[in-house]
């Protein structure tokens, strides 16, 4: 029984990261009708702002020792970190809580790298083939994580969570478990939290204000919104920079779970089509429902006494699973008719 | 026998020319071992060097053969062609391929995965030219997929289950139950299998074995399952970043806080490199596992290397640049001493080699299967680095005959070596 | 006035307009489709556009109304001293041009009433919404229904209130009466009929020539994009020579 | 040869020419030895049989790598148990992936569009993991299936000892190459190639026929609008699913020839990026165009192999003769876009050929032509079936 | 008994009743048309008939066989054509494509795999083709790609590639909307030309009252998806139900 709790847990919080990257490629795809398969990237970009940020609030002065030597022989290099020496204990602070305040940094520098990307290629492939946008956003991708690994290298960079928030809360005491049963990490927590937050955020956005209004219109035909005096252009660049900040987002709160690697935005990359796919292209609710569906099924798949009597079956759960809501749904979860389907 | 050359007039594929020989560097440049693979690139640039005459000699000047007088090999000048496996066995085949088609390389050597050096291997048989692995440390690669025209020096997983097995006798006792992570490919298996029978052999108890699919990223589904398993030790079968982000994982929920039976959890993570714990960062502090070779090691020779690695390029070598320049020098002095390029040569010279002063100790080519014999490190994450590179510890050097075992040994069953292949 | 001194005239102006487009030259991709098409319309004045399939009503419209395609290459476009031609479509808009297409393009997935609102988020906002409904009151009693729903004659309506949501100066009216039962196409002209009263300078392009001639001021026939009549209404309706070449009425 | 007019057999007969010709041309590009030139085949063929899909019906399949795996797997396996004999081995992967194809065809085209597009991925992405792991004891997993020295090739006779033996064509190896000297260059003929080549040449003129007929006609129809034809009479999931399988089975002749040309098949060879792959050889040569997959998959085909194989060393070769601080800051941008950094340069290939040149790399040609010629004839460059759109002066014949 | 037999047909769309127990019988050889005020439920009447919507309840009975359940292809290989409101044509290929797509869906069936066939060889095919280009007017523009046509081109075309059928029952929603005068009129003789010679039978939904009464033999008037009266065109005229609907006081032409 607190077995299923914890997989239950487990799916939510998977599920959160799933549905948070799916809301960002859904936002564009829904706003502006582009796949962008430069979504993980950019979800890669984020993770890289926190190793960024913290590389440089971790920052060492370095003094070459006259006494040591390397085992190579030259001068030992001593390191005194420079935070710490000038800010004392805000500097000991920061350095603990860089995930969290990497934030600040992330969501503009998350929203320039949206615009710049839209306004420098994105906007020249609105009306062009799906498969045209594709290959070029792949592209992008590509090249967007080669230069992350001239500099960063291809090796996974560790960012631990705050130290406050890296234990574990015993979740099952408040569900009458006994102490130990059920604990569960207070990162991830964190992050189910986060996401949710995130979600709602931009539901709220789109659903409450005239902006989001102006966005659908923009995304059902383009044409006659700007026939109306609205400059739909600036407001798809905004939503992409919106839709890259959330991407990013979700990139920073997750390094403390996934040491981010240049590769992180690949790998995502297949799943988060396959959520958003599944909860019908051009939904946002969908996006969210399928990644909290596929989060938990994927957990309960890799139980053990599942997959006793399915081998293998946590291997292909997401794309079997894909496979059948496609074919009894034919429009994802939430899709509508007409989207995506020529 | 296949032909790569019917035309060639040559006893052997390839046969170099009378000022140069070709060497083909075959070593990932993209994917999850790219840094690895930069690493594997650096040393064997640093073996020609040396090969060469340039340079300081490194290991030359350590080895215990002293054929090798830095004038070539046979007094040919070393050259080389690099490519990318990209950690897959068809890219790296075709790699290969295109190093001995076009370029005319006479020995591949390289690579970072069990898989891709199987493949390779065999890809070197049929074109018969001389393959020296890189990392590769499945069972396989000399059990049931050795080849005769393939060599590995790395250790494999039977070693490391054989080194650490008292290691872990010693700090946890011989009363664990043990639950497996296992990376659901070769390599994985043979790692849990060897593992699995040398901790049961201490007494412990495997309570489970779970495999998950190679880069699932969140580990936290297999986690979970964990905590009220009655496990009280987790054996990570990973490797690389699936490495990383299962023991990070597992280290956030809380494991090694955990007690279990009324003892402290434990991870054992079998297989263990630098690089690895670089990326695990805090995580690994205290915990065992092994490796082939380390910088800190304080032999003279392991000293020559790590000196002559740092100089020209400021940081220190690892597990896998060691075992590649070894392989390079391996090759060259294995040629040397045959007298002649020719792969079937150069096996008979390689075959039941003994040799010294390449940072392990005494260390023997096995004729059998290919497979090196040497002194395997057990390490334990360190607890207070001086320094970013420093972030293992030698708990103990298991001496060579503890980890020797019979070439008929079942979990080496099933292949031929078959005989050497000089592709004409 | 002093704008226009500055172009070369074509032969039959002479007087500035209030609109008036100049040599305009638009291709869809390579194929040239608006071949140097100039004229010009007084404040108030109603315009009817005429002229055969594939004549290049359409794309004279939309070209003014500076829609994504056709591309204009070539020519000016000047509205109330204006320049349109170096404007881009919302930007047109917000100087006063609406465009009511031909295939209505009510926006999917908005309520009849967001269509409205819509319109008005840009500025410079034209009659209110009840107003809108007052002219138009089934609109008023479909106000939460989605807009494209309606039957093909509440579209347009819909439509043309979309346009007179905004402050315009230029009503660009392209086929309003097609696929209409014939009550509806009396309510629409009722409707144009009071839009002209309001005095808004509007170019009308219709099938329907008698229909539009008879609510025209001025006439002008479009052949394979070039300008081949331009002349008052009245001036068509009688020129049976002129009808029977171009019109076939 | 984009100036003229050009008969489907006039360039039928330049195609065998150039196909044969290969070794040679390709040759001062250091492209010519076997495993480069046989994947200039293979993969052609590939592209080709893909582009019968997606080119024609629009239908973008996200999983065609697994047909390619499926006759990798086919006929490594004949290969273990029956014979080194090519041509049963081909026979197999052809029908294997031609089945594999029918049956996830059959699924897959209930829907269309992206859904569609992710079906076909979600099947491919399964073949490929089970191929990884659970079904190893048929795909040898990570490794991938090799052949052994033990295996029962019931049908060959005894064989060297300790020794592997290689794909043959009746007694023709695979491996087989003879050196020529031409013009000082060493020209390698090699058996595998030719052998690929003459596959390539039958797989080009069935897809030319193809393009050509009625139903291509009809599948071109299903890719502009299925609706209309379904009120034409016509059933359009016969037509899809023909397309569907007549692709998977180019793929699999693919899969079997790479196993024939080099005896071993990769789990690696299903996975979405090897799908994704063959997509991007498409567009970037031409999709719906004859010539373009072709020219598509050479030109990664080239990139992927020799990009990865400039080092730094070559690099710093090349740009030796400048001074010393300028050459080595030249050497040291360029081996960011070489080497380990090849991938930086394909991503920036892809972007570029993409951004300016819509219609693939024969698009670009047609265009150079167009402008050379000046006369533009574009109906000329329809003959290879590129897509001319809204051009008034298109003609059809 | 005619041959095309509408019962008791019924259509919900959520809470909106589109068609209301229609009653229709089509004569053989006739042109009848249906009008109505908009939104009156004629086009959707037409998707029942062609197998894209299926009424929730009543029979269509074509030729005395069932229309109910069938899927489009079948329905238009059983004779039946139909040219759409907004024009639904192969827009990428050729306007001669476009129309040779139908003989060969007319001549082949609902699928042949014919991979080797060249088209380039089917002379017969495109000599039809062409000629019901000429009917339509449009055998000048056939090595166009249909997308860069007007719309009234457009319209004319998918004439052309419903006649390139030679269907049975051919059925028309709004053939000449958006149609220059002199266009509209050269449609009507073209039907007119072709009821005459062709033993084909015509439905036609059109608010062009100069079309409408040029043609029918026979008017149906639909109002809320009820048919309100059906009859000859000359009482329909007079009709103060009909006026009063559909054409409006005003009302002459
Ligand atoms: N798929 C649908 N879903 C919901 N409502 C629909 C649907 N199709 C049609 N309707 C509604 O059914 C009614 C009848 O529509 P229909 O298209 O048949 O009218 P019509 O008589 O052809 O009108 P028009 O002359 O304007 O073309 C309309 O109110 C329309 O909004
Ligand atoms: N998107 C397009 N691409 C290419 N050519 C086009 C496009 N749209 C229209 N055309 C061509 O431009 C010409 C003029 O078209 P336009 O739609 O302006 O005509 P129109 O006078 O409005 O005709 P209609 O009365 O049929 O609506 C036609 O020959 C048409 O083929
Ligand atoms: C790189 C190696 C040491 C480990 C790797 N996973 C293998 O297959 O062998
Ligand atoms: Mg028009
Ligand atoms: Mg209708």
């Amino acid at each position: 029984m607190g077995d299923i709790v914890l997989q239950i847990l487990n799916g939510l919080d998977k599920g959160s990261a799933y549905a948070l990257i799916a809301l960002g490629l859904t936002l564009i795809f829904g706003t502006l009708g582009v796949v962008n398969f430069a979504h993980g990237a950019l979800f890669m970009l984020g993770a890289f702002c926190t190793v960024t940020f913290n590389k440089l609030i971790s920052f060492q002065r370095v003094t070459l020792s006259e006494t040591e030597t390397t085992a190579w022989g030259s001068p030992l290099e001593i390191r005194e970190p420079v935070m710490e020496a000038w800010f004392g204990d805000f500097g000991l602070w920061l350095i603990d809580y860089s995930v969290l305040a990497s934030i600040v940094v992330a969501i503009p520098v998350m929203f320039i790298i949206g615009v710049v990307m839209e306004r420098g290629l994105i906007k020249h492939f609105y009306s062009r083939p799906h498969a045209e946008q594709i290959l070029v956003t792949f592209g992008l991708a590509i090249v967007l994580q080669e230069v992350i690994r001239t500099f960063f290298g291809a090796n996974p960079i560790p960012q631990p969570a705050p130290d406050a928030l890296r234990g574990m809360m015993d979740f099952g005491t408040l569900l009458g478990f006994e102490p130990g049963r059920v604990p569960y990490p207070t990162w991830r927590f964190v992050y189910f939290f986060f996401a949710a937050a995130i979600i709602g955020g931009v539901f709220a956005f789109l659903q409450f204000t005239t902006f989001g209004m102006v966005v659908r219109a923009g995304m059902a035909d383009r044409e006659t919104v700007g026939l109306l005096g609205i400059d739909i252009d600036k407001r798809f660049t905004f939503m992409f920079g919106l839709a890259a900040t959330v991407a990013g987002l979700a990139g920073v709160m997750y390094t403390p779970i996934l040491s981010p690697d240049y590769h992180l935005g690949m790998d995502f990359l297949v799943l988060s089509f396959i959520v958003v796919v599944v909860g019908g292209m051009g939904s946002l609710p969908g996006a969210v429902a399928a990644g909290f569906l596929l989060g938990i099924l994927q957990s309960f798949a890799s139980m053990n006494e599942v997959k006793a009597l399915l081998p293998g079956i946590d291997q292909i759960i997401i794309y079997l699973v894909a496979v059948i809501i496609l074919l009894t749904r034919p429009r994802g979860l939430l899709g509508r008719a007409g989207v995506m389907e020529d | 026998a296949p032909t790569f050359f019917t035309s060639a007039a040559n006893a052997f594929t390839n046969a170099p020319g009378a000022s140069a020989v070709t060497l083909g560097f075959n070593v990932p440049q993209s994917g999850a071992y790219a840094d690895e693979g930069a690493d594997e690139l650096r040393a064997y640039e640093l073996a020609v060097k040396h090969l060469n005459g340039e340079g300081d000699g490194g290991m030359l000047n350590t080895f215990s053969s002293k054929v090798l007088d830095g004038t070539g090999i046979l007094g040919r000048k070393v050259e080389y062609v690099t490519g990318d496996t990209q950690t897959k066995s068809d890219a790296a085949r075709a790699s290969a391929r295109s190093m001995i088609e076009q370029d005319g390389a006479i020995m591949i050597t390289g690579g970072s995965s069990s898989g891709v050096a199987v493949a390779v291997q065999g890809l070197c048989q049929e074109a018969g030219v001389i393959f020296m692995s890189g990392l590769t440390h499945s069972n396989d690669t000399t059990g049931k997929d050795k080849k005769a025209n393939g060599f590995r020096h790395f250790f494999n997983a039977y070693m490391s289950a054989a080194a650490l097995a008292p290691v872990l006798s010693a700090n946890y006792g011989n009363d664990r139950n043990a639950y497996h992570l296992t990376a659901d490919y070769t390599w994985g298996w043979t790692q849990e299998e060897s593992i699995a029978a040398a901790t049961e052999s201490l007494g412990w108890n495997t309570v489970n074995k779970v495999r998950t699919p190679l880069g699932a990223g969140d580990f936290s589904q297999y986690i979970t399952p964990i905590l009220n398993s009655g496990a009280d030790t987790l054996i990570l079968n990973h490797y690389g970043r699936d490495m990383v982000n299962s023991l990070t994982q597992a280290v956030q929920f809380g494991l090694r806080d955990r007690q279990v039976n009324g003892k402290d959890f434990q991870i054992v993570v079998p297989l263990y490199s630098r690089l690895m714990a670089q990326g695990a960062g805090e995580n690994v502090k205290g915990i065992f596992g092994s490796t082939n070779w380390h910088w800190s090691l304080q032999d003279e020779a392991s000293q020559a290397f790590v000196r002559s690695f740092g100089q020209e390029y400021g940081f220190p070598p690892s597990q896998a640049a060691h075992t590649c320049y070894v392989q390079a020098l391996l090759y060259a002095d294995a040629v040397q001493r045959a007298g002649d390029f020719n792969p079937c040569a150069v096996v008979e010279a390689l075959e039941g080699f003994e040799f010294d002063g390449m940072g392990n100790g005494p260390t023997l080519y096995r004729a059998d299967d290919h497979q090196c014999f040497k002194d395997v490190l057990v390490v334990k994450g360190k607890d207070n680095p001086s320094n970013q590179f420093d972030l293992l510890e030698v708990v103990d050097v298991t001496p060579a005959e503890q980890v020797t075992y019979a070439p008929d040994h079942p979990m080496f069953a099933g292949g031929e070596l078959g005989t050497c292949n000089p592709g004409a | 006035m002093s704008e226009f001194s500055t172009l070369k005239a074509p032969a039959q102006r002479s007087e500035p307009a209030f609109f008036s487009c100049w040599d305009m030259h638009a291709y869809y991709g390579e194929s040239y489709i608006v071949q140097g098409v100039s004229m010009n319309i007084h404040e108030g004045e109603i315009l009817a556009l005429l002229g055969r399939n594939g004549a290049g009503k359409t794309s004279t419209l939309r070209a003014i109304a500076r829609a994504g395609s056709p591309m204009v290459t070539h020519g000016e476009i000047w509205l109330d001293h204006q320049p349109l031609h170096e404007m881009s479509a919302h930007e047109a808009a917000r100087s006063g041009v609406a465009l009511v297409p031909e295939d209505r393009r009510i926006i999917q997935g908005l309520t009849v009433e967001e269509n409205l609102q819509l319109a008005q988020i840009a500025p410079p906002k034209g009659w209110s919404i009840e107003r809108i409904y007052e002219l138009f009151p089934r609109l008023g009693e479909r106000r939460k229904q989605e807009g494209v729903t309606l039957s093909g004659g509440e579209q347009q309506m819909l439509a043309i209130g979309r346009a007179l949501a905004r402050d315009i100066k230029l009503l660009l009216l392209d086929e309003p009466y097609e696929g209409l039962a014939p009550v509806i196409v009396h309510e629409i002209e009722r409707t144009l009929k009071e839009i002209r009263a309001l005095g808004i300078t509007t170019v009308i392009v219709e099938q329907n020539a008698v229909a539009a001639l008879k609510l025209a001021d001025r006439a002008v026939i479009l052949d394979t994009g070039t300008v081949v009549y331009d002349d008052t209404a009245q001036h068509l309706l009688d020129n049976k020579e002129m009808r029977e070449q171009y019109l076939a009425i | 040869m984009f100036g003229s007019k050009i008969s489907d057999s006039m360039l039928m007969i330049l195609f065998v020419i150039v196909v044969a010709l290969v070794p040679l041309l390709a040759a001062p590009f250091g492209a010519g030895y076997p495993a480069l030139m046989q994947f200039f085949a293979i993969f052609g063929i590939f592209a080709i049989g893909f582009n019968i899909l997606f080119g024609l019906t629009g239908y973008l399949s996200f999983g065609h790598a697994a047909f390619l795996g499926v006759g990798s797997y086919s006929a490594v396996w004949m290969f273990k148990l029956l014979s080194m004999n090519v041509l049963p081995a081909l026979f197999l992967s052809v029908i294997i992936a031609g089945l594999f194809a029918l049956v996830i065809g059959f699924v897959s085209l209930r829907r269309s569009g992206i859904y569609f597009s992710i079906l076909t991925l979600a099947f491919a992405q399964m073949s490929y993991k089970l191929a990884y792991s659970v079904l190893t004891p048929i795909t040898n997993g990570e490794t991938g299936l090799q052949l052994a020295l033990d295996d029962p090739r019931i049908l060959d006779g005894e064989r060297v000892a300790g020794q592997l033996p290689s794909p043959t064509f009746f007694g023709l190896d695979m491996n087989a190459t003879t050196d020529v000297a031409v013009l000082g260059m060493d020209v390698q003929l090699n058996v595998g190639y030719f052998f690929s080549a003459a596959f390539l040449v039958l797989a080009f003129w069935i897809a030319m026929r193809i393009f050509r007929s009625p139903f291509g006609l009809m599948l071109k129809a299903v890719k502009t609008n299925q609706n209309r034809l379904n009120y034409t009479g016509v059933n359009t999931r016969p037509y899809t699913l023909a397309a569907f399988v007549i692709s998977g089975m180019y793929a699999g002749l693919a899969g079997g020839l790479l196993a024939c040309m080099d005896p071993l098949a990769g789990a690696e060879r299903m996975v979405w990026t090897a799908s994704g792959e063959v997509v991007l050889m498409t567009i970037l040569g031409g999709a719906g165009t004859l010539l373009g997959p072709i020219i598509g998959a050479s030109v990664i085909k080239f990139a992927e192999a020799k990009l990865s194989k400039f080092n730094e060393n070559v690099v710093e070769a090349w740009f030796s003769f400048l001074p010393e601080g300028l050459g080595d800051s030249i050497a040291f941008v360029v081996a960011k876009f070489v080497g380990d950094g090849w991938h930086l340069t394909l991503g920036l290939v892809f972007m570029l050929v993409v951004t300016f040149l819509p219609g693939g790399l024969v698009e670009g040609a047609r265009r150079i032509g167009g402008y050379l010629g000046r006369r533009g004839h574009k109906g000329d460059l329809d003959k290879l079936g590129s897509n001319v759109q809204g051009g008034k002066s298109t003609t059809a014949e | 008994m005619g041959i095309l037999e509408v019962q008791n047909v019924n259509k919900r769309f959520g809470g909106l009743q589109a068609l209301d127990d229609v009653n229709l019988n089509v004569e053989e050889g006739t042109v009848h048309a249906i009008i109505g005020p908009n939104g009156a439920g004629k086009s959707t009447l037409l998707n029942c008939f062609v197998g894209r919507l299926t009424p929730d309840t009543g029979t269509v009975m074509f030729n005395g066989q069932s229309l109910i359940g069938r899927k489009p292809h079948e329905i238009n290989q059983m004779g039946v054509s139909r040219v759409f409101q907004t024009p639904e044509i192969f827009s990428d290929l050729t306007i001669l494509e476009n129309v040779m797509i139908p003989s060969f869906a007319k001549r082949d069936g609902a699928f042949k795999l014919s991979p080797f066939a060249a088209v380039k060889a089917e002379s017969a095919i495109r000599d039809h083709a062409e000629e019901m280009l000429g009917q339509v007017g449009m055998l000048e523009k056939r090595n166009m790609i249909a997308s860069a046509m007007s719309r009234g081109d457009k319209r004319r075309l998918e004439m052309a590639m419903c006649l390139a059928q030679d269907p049975k029952l051919l059925l028309l929603d709004e053939p000449t909307a958006g149609m220059a005068r002199a266009d509209t009129n050269a449609t009507i003789d073209l039907l007119k030309q072709i009821a005459d010679t062709r033993p084909i039978t015509f439905v036609v939904i059109e608010h062009d009252m100069h079309v409408v009464f040029s043609l029918a033999d026979r008017i149906s008037v639909l109002a809320q998806g009820h048919v309100i009266v059906e009859d000859d065109p000359q009482n329909i005229k007079g009709n103060p139900k009909v006026r009063e609907a559909y054409l409006g006081d005003a009302h002459d032409d």
